[in-house]
């Protein structure tokens, strides 16, 4: 159990820290989400009712692109540069790794997506009523948007191809996801109770965690090959 | 079965796409030796290498290790190797440090990174990400992983491109002193080899070229 | 038990002789379910009170409907098997039944927009049904990108089994996620389900030409699979007597 | 002129081989565009009155997301393995290569998009009246997206940054043209005469052909130099 | 001005971020000559290289190309140069061939493509994607770009990695052929030269390590 253990805080802290020099702020994706949810107003309407109606699915939709285009380099730089490699023939177990860089990935993506989620629901004029599930539906949500996200990108990691066909293989599991998201958010507005989208949220990042890291494992394994 | 023989090869295939790469490779590795992979480019040195790392599954053939098949103690096989490819597995945003200290064991036998970083010439530059650093010195940081680990049989794919004379003779050093210490080495390079004892085996490549 | 049987199965030789026997029976009575369900149903069904004569694109677009969904979780069996087992031969029934269920689920898709124009009103609605049936394609699109992505074809096998595979578990979700999203927004004003209970005149072509689109897909995909086989085992002895036969054959019909 | 027109030619024909050679099928960016489209339904709403507003914004925050993400790549793989420094040594004018590479990124983000508008049309309930000002506005409007999109990517090459930075830099100037884009789409299904912000956009287009190149010469002479 | 000196450098110096990388160099290139630069990792060779081939600014000194300072004849060198450096500005993706078209000029004097390729020894691997060809059959296609220019100073960093025996010969057979033609060649290698003449040029570097 150390070892496995070493196996995942090492990966965990390794994809932090290169995300870290990388983006050189730990604020910028918290920026970006801002930037992007001011175009909104700008390219469809600035009148609050409207904006209100639209903040749920915007904001899934934004998380949902976030994750998936970050993704796409989740194991293609290792696989360019040796390091998955080295991975693969090492004595421990590939799991735990796996688990450590998306967990790294969800730390860069999906957490900065839920804590700046507030100040985007506030330019959206989101009622205050919808702040709270918000969050927790974006903090699950967006867990298994990443571990999906890395599922894709294990199976495209030797393919020299971009991201346009980790997004044809991944845009279709991804659609419960948004669409469970968005209801959270929606059953609160309409006053609701929005437990029963939330636990589904929370089911399926459990199924999420106890399944994809295996199969990703298998899926860099059995590709990997020449 | 007590065995000199770390490694025993035997009647080794590769194919790609249908394509035979190596083609029946039979090759003995013993506890202080150092093997020396020849043949041209193109000829299969980095594929045999990557297929004794179980990076790649062959196509036929066994392998067997201390006279057991590679499949049934592979875990301990893999705690006991260490591979330097071409790609040198740096991040080039980290600094030499932090590229090392994912692939530390901190085993009694195995130096600290910063002697480690001294010894390969780096002293100094353990805090400069490693895209400000010259090839050669990248090159340095990737063998420092020589000195932090303590496998027992390294195989080492061209260690010595990039490298200057000092950095050529400094990694001979590390090789005879490994394999004085019971390890074994196997090793491609097109250079030539300042030291002995070394045994070669000779990789004749089905290559379609060598118009040379 | 006896194993052997299933392993024989698994040989491509053992599938191109077998299915050489049967092929001509096979086209026969497709054919032949193909042209009566279709001069049934085109021909002599009555014509549909409200809807007039559109509604006979239903004899296309249900049995398409059926098949894409079906040839999916074949599809995905097939890869399941390959992964496990290592079989060859799954491995190419998978890689045949992704082009042709993508076919079809476009047909279903094509036939569904047609027909909505002079029912709907509109060429497309977000029903929950339409919707998981567009993801559906997605999903066929994906199979089909990986594998041909992958020059190394057994990479390309294992990766779009892997992906097929990681569908399935998706395909119940996503349809139940669909279904439950849409009547959250929408009261079910056009529901697809309730098929106002048919008129057998109208129902009896109907499971003629589903039956009909059963054969045609078992048909398709066997042909494909043969020629897949031929293309892979080219360099086989048997593949090359194969050939050798048929130019014969054709130099002595000259 | 021909010497120029090589460097012109020869870079931009290198380009789009290499982005189908990527890519794999030519087909993918407009299948990329569809699914990303039918997330919006699923995230916002199924009506259709509804989603009829929210088309003309949609479609261009789908254009600029795609131009910017996928501008990123322009330099950087050049910059990496050394194509840039050829490039920049070379004693042909810059200009014409980074026009070529530009005109190739467009080809590959912007016309597939454009081509794609009417069936995003389609399933996003737009009016047919607009699908013509749509298209017109979004291939004067793309091309506009990438050249500015290709400026940023200068400014950031030889930064080992993702592309958040470039998302600041470039967002703010993106601006005018998502107001204008959805201005001749909304103009048109209001009934009005769209041929005013088309003209803008098409000014703008003329302005950005004429000074971006040069912008971005300039910038990759000055940022490349260590 | 009359000079069969090609090249000549005047107390050249750069810094990066403040240190001194070259500290003063002087050197000449003259027609017919293979100028070696010397010296340990890290002593700025690649930088030097760099530096003449106006990829870098130099913070101090001159430059004269035949005898004229460099930013008035700009044109006129960088038509006559060729370089290439550590990095071999392959696209991977990319087949041999379609990675050469870019950079042939169709003058006299210079080869065609397919024929380059089958000089480097690639004959039945130009329309293979790099990515598949091994870290020497991607040299020899960085290579193969001397064959199809005719560039009149060949500045090449490091043109030996990764070669075999066959491929090191070939490329001193194409340097003296280049001599032998007008031209000049400036490289840096840390292996033994196998050819004369060879005029050396030392670098000793403001390196900090150097502890091997
Ligand atoms: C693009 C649009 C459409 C799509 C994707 C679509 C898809 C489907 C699907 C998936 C089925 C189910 C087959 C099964 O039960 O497994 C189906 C059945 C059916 N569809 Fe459509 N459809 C579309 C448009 C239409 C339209 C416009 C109509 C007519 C008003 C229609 C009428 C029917 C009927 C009557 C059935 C049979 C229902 C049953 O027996 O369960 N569909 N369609
Ligand atoms: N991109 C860079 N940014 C900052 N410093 C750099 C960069 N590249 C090299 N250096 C530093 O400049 C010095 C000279 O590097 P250079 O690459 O010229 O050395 P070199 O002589 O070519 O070495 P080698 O034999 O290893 O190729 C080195 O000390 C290196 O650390
Ligand atoms: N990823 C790959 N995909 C397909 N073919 C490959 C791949 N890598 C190498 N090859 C081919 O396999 C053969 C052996 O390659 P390998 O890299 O093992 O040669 P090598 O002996 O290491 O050569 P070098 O001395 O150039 O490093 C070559 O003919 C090469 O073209
Ligand atoms: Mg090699
Ligand atoms: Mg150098």
């Amino acid at each position: 159990m150390p070892e496995s253990n070493r196996g995942f805080s090492a990966y965990f802290r390794r994809d932090l820290l290169l995300a870290y020099r990388r983006r050189g702020e730990v604020a910028s994706p918290i920026i970006f989400f801002v930037m992007v949810a001011t175009l909104i107003p700008l390219g469809i309407t600035p009148e609050a009712d409207s904006l209100k109606e639209l903040a749920p699915g915007t904001i899934w939709v934004m998380a949902l692109l976030a994750t998936l285009l970050s993704a796409e380099g989740l194991f293609v730089s290792d696989y360019k540069d040796g390091s998955l490699e080295q991975l693969l023939i090492s004595p421990n177990m590939l799991v735990m790794p796996i688990f450590g860089k998306v967990t790294a990935h969800w730390i860069t993506t999906g957490l900065p997506l839920t804590l700046a989620s507030p100040l985007i629901g506030l330019m959206l004029s989101l009622p205050s009523v919808a702040y709270l599930p918000m969050m927790a539906g974006l903090a699950l949500g967006t867990g298994c948007l990443s571990f999906l996200a890395a599922i894709g990108a294990a199976l495209t990691v030797s393919l020299q191809k971009g991201s346009l066909l980790l997004t044809l293989i991944v845009m279709p599991l991804y659609m419960p996801i948004i669409i469970f998201g968005s209801a959270v958010m929606q059953y609160s507005i309409d006053g609701m109770a929005w437990s029963g989208p939330l636990a589904i949220l929370g089911a399926m990042l459990a199924v999420a965690i106890a399944l994809c890291p295996l199969a990703i494992a298998a899926v860099l394994r059995l590709i990997t090959i020449n | 079965m007590v065995n000199s023989s770390l490694l025993t090869v035997n009647d080794l295939r590769f194919e790609r796409d249908d394509i035979p790469v190596i083609n029946g490779a039979c090759l003995t590795l013993n506890v202080g030796e150092i093997l020396q992979i020849e043949g041209p480019n193109g000829s299969g040195k980095t594929t045999l290498l990557r297929i004794l790392t179980t990076a790649l599954q062959p196509s036929g053939g066994e392998i067997l290790y201390r006279g057991q098949i590679l499949s049934e103690c592979r875990f301990d096989y893999l705690s006991n190797i260490l591979f330097l490819g071409h790609q040198s597995a740096l991040k080039l945003t980290l600094t030499a440090e932090e590229n090392l200290s994912w692939t530390t064991s901190e085993l009694p036998g195995s130096v600290s990174i910063m002697e480690a970083l001294e010894q390969v010439g780096l002293r100094g530059y353990s805090d400069v990400p490693c895209h400000k650093l010259s090839e050669g010195q990248q090159r340095r940081v990737a063998l420092a992983r020589l000195l932090v680990t303590n496998a027992e049989v390294w195989f080492l794919d061209e260690p010595f491109s990039a490298l200057d004379k000092q950095g050529v003779q400094f990694v001979e050093q590390c090789m005879e002193r490994h394999i004085k210490g019971g390890g074994a080495v196997m090793l491609t390079t097109h250079q030539p080899i300042g030291m002995e004892p070394v045994r070669r085996y000779s990789l004749v490549g089905s290559s379609v070229g060598g118009g040379f | 038990m006896n194993w052997t049987w299933f392993y024989r199965m698994g040989s491509p030789l053992w599938f191109y002789q077998s299915t050489s026997r049967w092929l001509p029976l096979l086209s026969l009575v497709t054919l032949v379910l193909l042209v009566a369900g279709l001069a049934w149903g085109l021909g002599f069904a009555p014509e549909d009170a409200k809807q007039g004569n559109s509604f006979r694109i239903i004899y296309l677009h249900v049995p398409a409907s059926f098949l894409a969904l079906a040839g999916y979780f074949l599809m995905a069996t097939a890869g399941a098997i390959g992964l496990i087992w290592k079989m060859k031969l799954s491995y190419i029934v998978m890689k045949c039944a992704a082009p042709i269920g993508a076919a079809l689920t476009f047909l279903a898709l094509f036939t569904g927009a047609v027909w909505g124009k002079p029912t709907w009103g509109s060429y497309w609605v977000w029903d929950a049904r339409i919707t998981s049936m567009l993801i559906l394609l997605f999903l066929y699109f994906g199979v089909l990108a990986l594998q041909y992505a992958f020059h190394n074809q057994e990479a390309g096998n294992k990766a779009s089994a892997v992906l097929a595979l990681v569908g399935t578990v998706n395909i119940p979700i996503i349809y139940k996620s669909v279904d439950w999203w849409f009547t959250l927004h929408q009261p079910s004003t056009i529901k697809l389900t309730s098929a106002p209970s048919m008129h057998p005149d109208m129902f009896q072509p109907l499971l003629v030409m589903i039956l009909a689109f059963y054969f045609f897909y078992a048909l398709a995909l066997i042909l494909a699979v043969r020629v897949e086989i031929l293309k892979r085992e080219s360099k086989t002895t048997w593949v090359r007597e194969l050939v050798e036969q048929a130019s014969r054959q054709k130099i002595g019909a000259k």
